[in-house]
């Protein structure tokens, strides 16, 4: 047992955060550290930055555009920019169509698409939940019938993120209604500016506009974006399940945010003494710095084994990593009081420089709890997860 | 002993009830959240028809004389139907002028409905702590001069005179020398920021450049106010707690409701034992939230400021525990529509979570528990 | 609403006070309040001087020598019993058989039993438990046979609380195993000293022997001794159920629980100073205070209305109660610290007048930490109250 | 970086787990806890052949120089098989003849397995202060004279010697003017009073009446206790962190086994959801518990006092609360058994619930935390 980064993974997050230092657009940084909206450009911006360096998809294959680095590499590079606060890399494309491209795409799909996954040239985004399907996907109704050299698609999506935004989708759809229903569903890629494509807005409780319900009104996709075999569609989802997914536990970005936290608990009071230094609010907040110092050691156990990529762990760290990141919104608010009830879309969304209140730092965290909320619910809700655990890890 | 309601605390609910199902439902809310003033005139007139105006104002002014217990029942309504009209603030505010003894003619006008309130007490940094002023009240001729900044007063914006507290001697944090005044929001100096709140609600920053008061707006007496606080702020978290049981009863139903509806699996996820358990948890702090919204109605008027001190703040802890639970899981057990601006329940749930952020979260009341005479008492 | 007691109301507390004041032997007391284990004798004889007054069974009719109280006036008095620390009257009787007794049992049952019940001249102990059946109680296994003018009854009960010191059983016993499970049930009395019936000790994690094993080998019962209808018997059992159980909730006992609670942390420290006056101990025990005062409201809401029976709601007031009570017992032993690992039972069974520390208070707490874990188990555990809610209270 | 264990740490975990399944068993554990004397000579010389003594001695003194990863591996296992000898006793007092380096004959001594020690450090109102000490060490000639008490002195009854703080200089709470010593259990005026704990271990009163000990007795420096104090006590901890983890991983493991072949209402109680959940969450407990453990082992040695304390005190903290989870709803899931002296269940919670109250609870090292340099820093 050795748990310390050996020196060349010292000398390489030096590398990386020097990059980031050099090459992190100041203002993109300042809207991520203060929970301003990102807009599609500010995606787009930093992807292609780091793209140009050719580092926008460090866990393909060296061959389409891979970086080669280790597990821990990877794992010191996504803590760097989440400590340096970066946006995100979206995992629509890099880390979720396309390891299904290159698994099951043919020649000409991966030839296609990968490389303007890796530049960020096309916007995607996950056609998989609808409706009536939350928790049970296989259920799923979008159907899509072959026509010739077409498939004409109709039905619904739903919690579809930045679809506003999106070049392409990637759908699970039905192709065969007659079998059980995990058996006659089929993977296709979707070309968002076909006609017969309606996308709507779900706004969010904190008034933001990031996920959408997508219509399909005999939407016609060439039989080329299919991709596999029809009818194997649910083989391929639940392969991009099985996939990395250490990053769901956003332990890097929460490390940055129990800071912002320790910040506004030095600036807020109780009975005229910072909040920091209040023995119950510190205890809540040393609570949460040592439940993060545990999930951090256990991502590391993950990673650092010969097979890095988690099993149904990754149920765990995913109701860890949710958890937390709501404790930290949380105690966010509980140190502003009163100071978190104005809520001001117009600084949110940067059509203001500041908030009507003058504080800046407070105005966007009250959205930004209730937002967050989400954690638990999106990707497998965290009473999914137990499931797995129960059923996949205990055997129960 | 008993916990039932006279005949006319029933008819006040059942009246509120019919009106907010009918007139005041989610989609008429939204509009008016999304207006440009934020409340509703017209809303503001039936409530004051309803008699709501009128039930705090004593009968002299022509009031009902209401208790806490009453507008306990009122609350619990508009709490339930997300009411944003600037009623609690209004009556918080009147509160503070039944106190004084010496504005008869502006309790007159809030009870026939001409007149809204604010409570302009809060500043930037104290917090939760209504005794930490900067705010100063200095003597000006046979009146006084206020200069200061209060921050997020609720439905400030909307009032026609605010509650002032402001330091006529002492320094930030004494609790003597604070003096509360009753300003008009049209006196001269007086600057109003107005924004939106988060849950639906508007409040505003206010900003007192040499304010001239007269001395008849002082409110009690001259550096007196920290009792005057002590109590009005204990009559505001009771009906906020009232308040908070409203809004807990509304989204406990809707999501009882949801799991009864929603599919997933081929059956109805309230078939869940998980969910099952977790529903009967929320409704096991629901009830004893309600338990405690009495309690502080009743002990509001029991005439010993201890025991109200340590029920009041009892009740604001346990309610606001209750809200924090039922508020995420409620969300939580409605999966994805639960973090939607399109079901009530996620603003149901916003407004608990102010609520709690309001007069004092669970750690500032849990303080003020132990603090008071007996949480020490150990004798067997 | 009114929320405070009426002038006789408290004209009533201070009589039943006064009479514990001067009835009360101090030796008992002394036991009770400092958590020694309590014999046989201490139970019986606490019983007989309350049976003396008149007052042993407050619930049941006057015809049989109850009180006649209001609901609020028993209320009062329990609270009156925990406060100075009495011993408890056992349920196994006054409760539970004698309500059965009196609704299903013929004159001659009444008139032999009831009695005795009430002058405490029977120990009684519940046969409901079963190794096999936990709570999936109506799964229960053993026989009673009818031959002649007996019952012979083989089998074994499980969770005999006190049996050791009993003179009388009510057991439910199998009477006709090819129906439905519920319907084959019969309720028998049974006497402790016929033949054929075994107590053997289960022994608690604390080293206490409160619960037993009871084994029916071949054990003639008296035809006499079925209560009402052969295989009824669930019926009966169920009546008891939904009988007044409010007292479940301990709140009197909690109240003085939190005192002695507040007495131990008053009396050991932290960073020098008592752990009563540490913010964070003493936010641990003020919450468990209000808990006390929603809870005890809560009680008071279902008593004085009017059908003051809980229906389910009875399950709530258990959980809490049974909550309560656990979380007391584990906030004394975290005030204890290192001094709650000394284990004495000679000390706790009155066989040392001291504890082998010289430290009385502290002596029985880890042991009462451990032995009310069953708090959360016994009488339907937490988890089936749950169910009962989330089904007859919530529809579900 | 790696979580691996060497190839020794293997086999000594190996070696342990062979020889408490089948000459440790839970019933012979039970019996040797009822003894008279609560421990087992044979269950120690097996525990010495098996080089455990010597696993924490320098090599200097015939022992293998064990680090805390080592022990770790070896608490972990004699947690799991809930061994009651001094074994843990005398590893702590060994560490702090380590860190004297003038005590080589102890050392070797306990290498063979010929001393066992015990640590006499605790006061009767110090609660979890290991600097609260109002035992005195007085100038004597060329050594000194120790008079007082010390309370819960785990096998104080079974030690050879003691290692016991005392105060050469400054009051009661002082953190200088502390001493440590070496003392033989049978020196003249040290009377001990032995008796069980409720965790199935033995513990002792132990008092010092005029205690002359030599000027060799001292460990380290006069009045410079507080630090070893410090670094032994995490040390401890750290020990304790892991024998935690090795009891969770037995009584989840009993736990995990009785849901799945106890049956109710016709079905395992495992396929309830509820049950299934509660697992889930026990699961996850322990996970963060074992990552912990690890971590509080591998930074025991990293050289730097700051960091050592501050994961220390977090995996306390962290295996605190999962200890208290675990052990909680073990009991409860096993039903009436869990209360019961019959399974092996209800003695890993006793034995968990005692390891959270000794060594500092969960406040206790939070506060510790929280007072460690880094925590109030906040630059982003």
């Amino acid at each position: 047992m050795d748990l310390t980064y050996t020196a060349a993974d010292l000398a390489f997050r030096d590398m990386v955060r020097g990059f980031i230092e050099h090459n992190l657009p100041s203002d993109l940084q300042k809207k991520v550290r203060n929970h301003l909206r990102l807009h599609r450009q500010d995606y787009v911006r930093w992807h292609q930055i780091v793209a140009r360096q050719g580092w926008a998809a460090p866990a393909w294959p060296v061959e389409y555009g891979g970086t080669g680095w280790s597990a821990t590499q990877r794992h010191i590079w996504e803590e760097e920019c989440a400590r340096a606060g970066t946006p995100p890399i979206l995992p629509f494309g890099v880390n979720m169509v396309a390891p299904v491209i290159m698994a099951f795409g043919n020649d000409a799909q991966k030839a296609r698409y990968l490389p303007r996954i890796l530049n960020c040239d096309d916007w995607w985004c996950q056609g998989y939940s609808e409706p009536g399907s939350g928790s049970d996907l296989a259920s799923l109704k979008t159907t899509a019938e072959r026509v010739g050299d077409h498939y004409i698609v109709n039905g619904q999506k739903t919690w579809t993120t930045l679809a506003q935004h999106a070049d392409m989708i990637f759908c699970l759809v039905r192709t065969d209604s007659t079998v059980r229903k995990q058996e006659g569903i089929s993977f296709l890629l979707i070309d968002m500016k076909s006609p017969g494509i309606t996308v709507r807005p779900i706004i969010m409780l904190d008034e933001d506009h990031e996920i959408n319900e997508v219509f399909f009104d005999n939407v016609k996709v060439p039989v080329q974006n299919l991709i596999g075999q029809e009818n194997k569609g649910w083989t391929y989802a639940k392969y991009l399940l099985g996939h990395e997914r250490t990053g769901i536990t956003a332990i890097g970005r929460s490390k940055r945010e129990l800071l912002f936290l320790k910040k506004i608990a030095s600036e807020h009071y109780k009975q005229g003494k910072p909040l920091l230094q209040d023995p119950i609010f510190a205890s809540k907040i040393a609570l949460l710095e040592i439940d993060m110092m545990a999930l951090e050691t256990t991502v590391l156990r993950v990673i650092t084994r010969e097979s890095h990529t988690p099993g149904p762990e990754a149920s765990m760290l995913k109701i860890r990593g949710s958890e937390i990141q709501q404790q930290l919104t949380e105690l966010m608010i509980e140190a502003l009081g009163p100071d978190a009830l104005p809520f001001d879309t117009d600084y949110l969304e940067g059509k203001a420089d500041h908030a009507v209140t003058g504080d800046d730092a407070a105005a966007p965290l009250a959205g930004y709890y209730f937002n967050y909320r989400k954690t638990s619910i999106y990707g497998g809700s965290n009473e999914i997860q137990k499931n797995i655990i129960a059923q996949m890890v205990l055997g129960l | 002993m008993h916990f039932n309601l006279t005949e006319e605390q029933q008819q006040f609910a059942d009246a509120l009830r019919r009106w907010a199902d009918k007139d005041y439902t989610f989609d008429v809310r939204q509009r008016i959240v999304h207006s440009a003033s934020g409340v509703s005139d017209l809303a503001w007139d039936t409530l004051a028809e309803l008699g709501m105006t009128a039930l705090p104002v004593p009968e002299a002014q022509g009031g009902f004389n209401g208790d806490a217990v009453d507008m306990m029942v009122v609350m619990q309504e508009l709490g339930r139907a997300l009411v944003v009209e600037p009623y609690f603030a209004t009556v918080w505010g009147a509160y503070f002028l039944k106190l004084a003894g010496n504005q008869h003619h502006r309790l007159g006008d809030v009870a026939r409905g001409e007149l809204k309130l604010a409570c302009a007490l809060g500043e930037k940094h104290a917090r939760h702590d209504l005794c930490d002023i900067k705010t100063i009240a200095a003597i000006n001729g046979e009146g006084y001069r206020i200069d200061g900044t209060k921050t997020v007063v609720v439905h400030g914006g909307q009032a026609g005179a605010l509650i002032v507290s402001a330091r006529s001697a002492g320094t930030q944090r004494d609790t003597h020398g604070i003096s509360l005044f009753v300003v008009p929001t049209d006196a001269p100096g007086v600057a109003l920021r107005d924004y939106r709140t988060i849950d639906g609600q508007r409040a505003a920053t206010v900003q007192f450049s040499h304010v001239p008061v007269p001395a008849s707006a002082l409110l009690g007496r001259l550096g007196g106010g920290c009792e005057m606080l002590d109590e009005a702020a204990d009559y505001g978290v009771s009906l906020q707690c009232s308040e908070a049981v409203g809004v807990m009863d509304a989204i406990f139903g809707t999501t009882l409701d949801y799991l009864k509806t929603r599919k997933q699996f081929g059956m109805a996820i309230g078939s869940f034992q998980a969910l099952q358990h977790r529903m009967a948890d929320m409704y096991i702090h629901l009830e004893q939230a309600r338990s405690m919204a009495m309690l502080a109605a009743a002990r509001m008027s029991c005439g010993d400021a201890d025991e109200r001190r340590r029920v009041v703040s009892a009740a604001k802890v346990r309610i606001g525990q209750a809200a924090k639970f039922i508020g995420q899981q409620a969300v939580q057990l409605h999966g994805g529509m639960g973090v939607t601006d399109e079901l009530p329940a996620a603003h149901h749930f916003k407004r608990l979570t102010m609520i709690e952020l309001t007069l004092g979260d669970v750690d500032h009341h849990l303080a003020r528990f132990i603090a008071q005479r007996g949480f020490q008492q150990h004798s067997v």
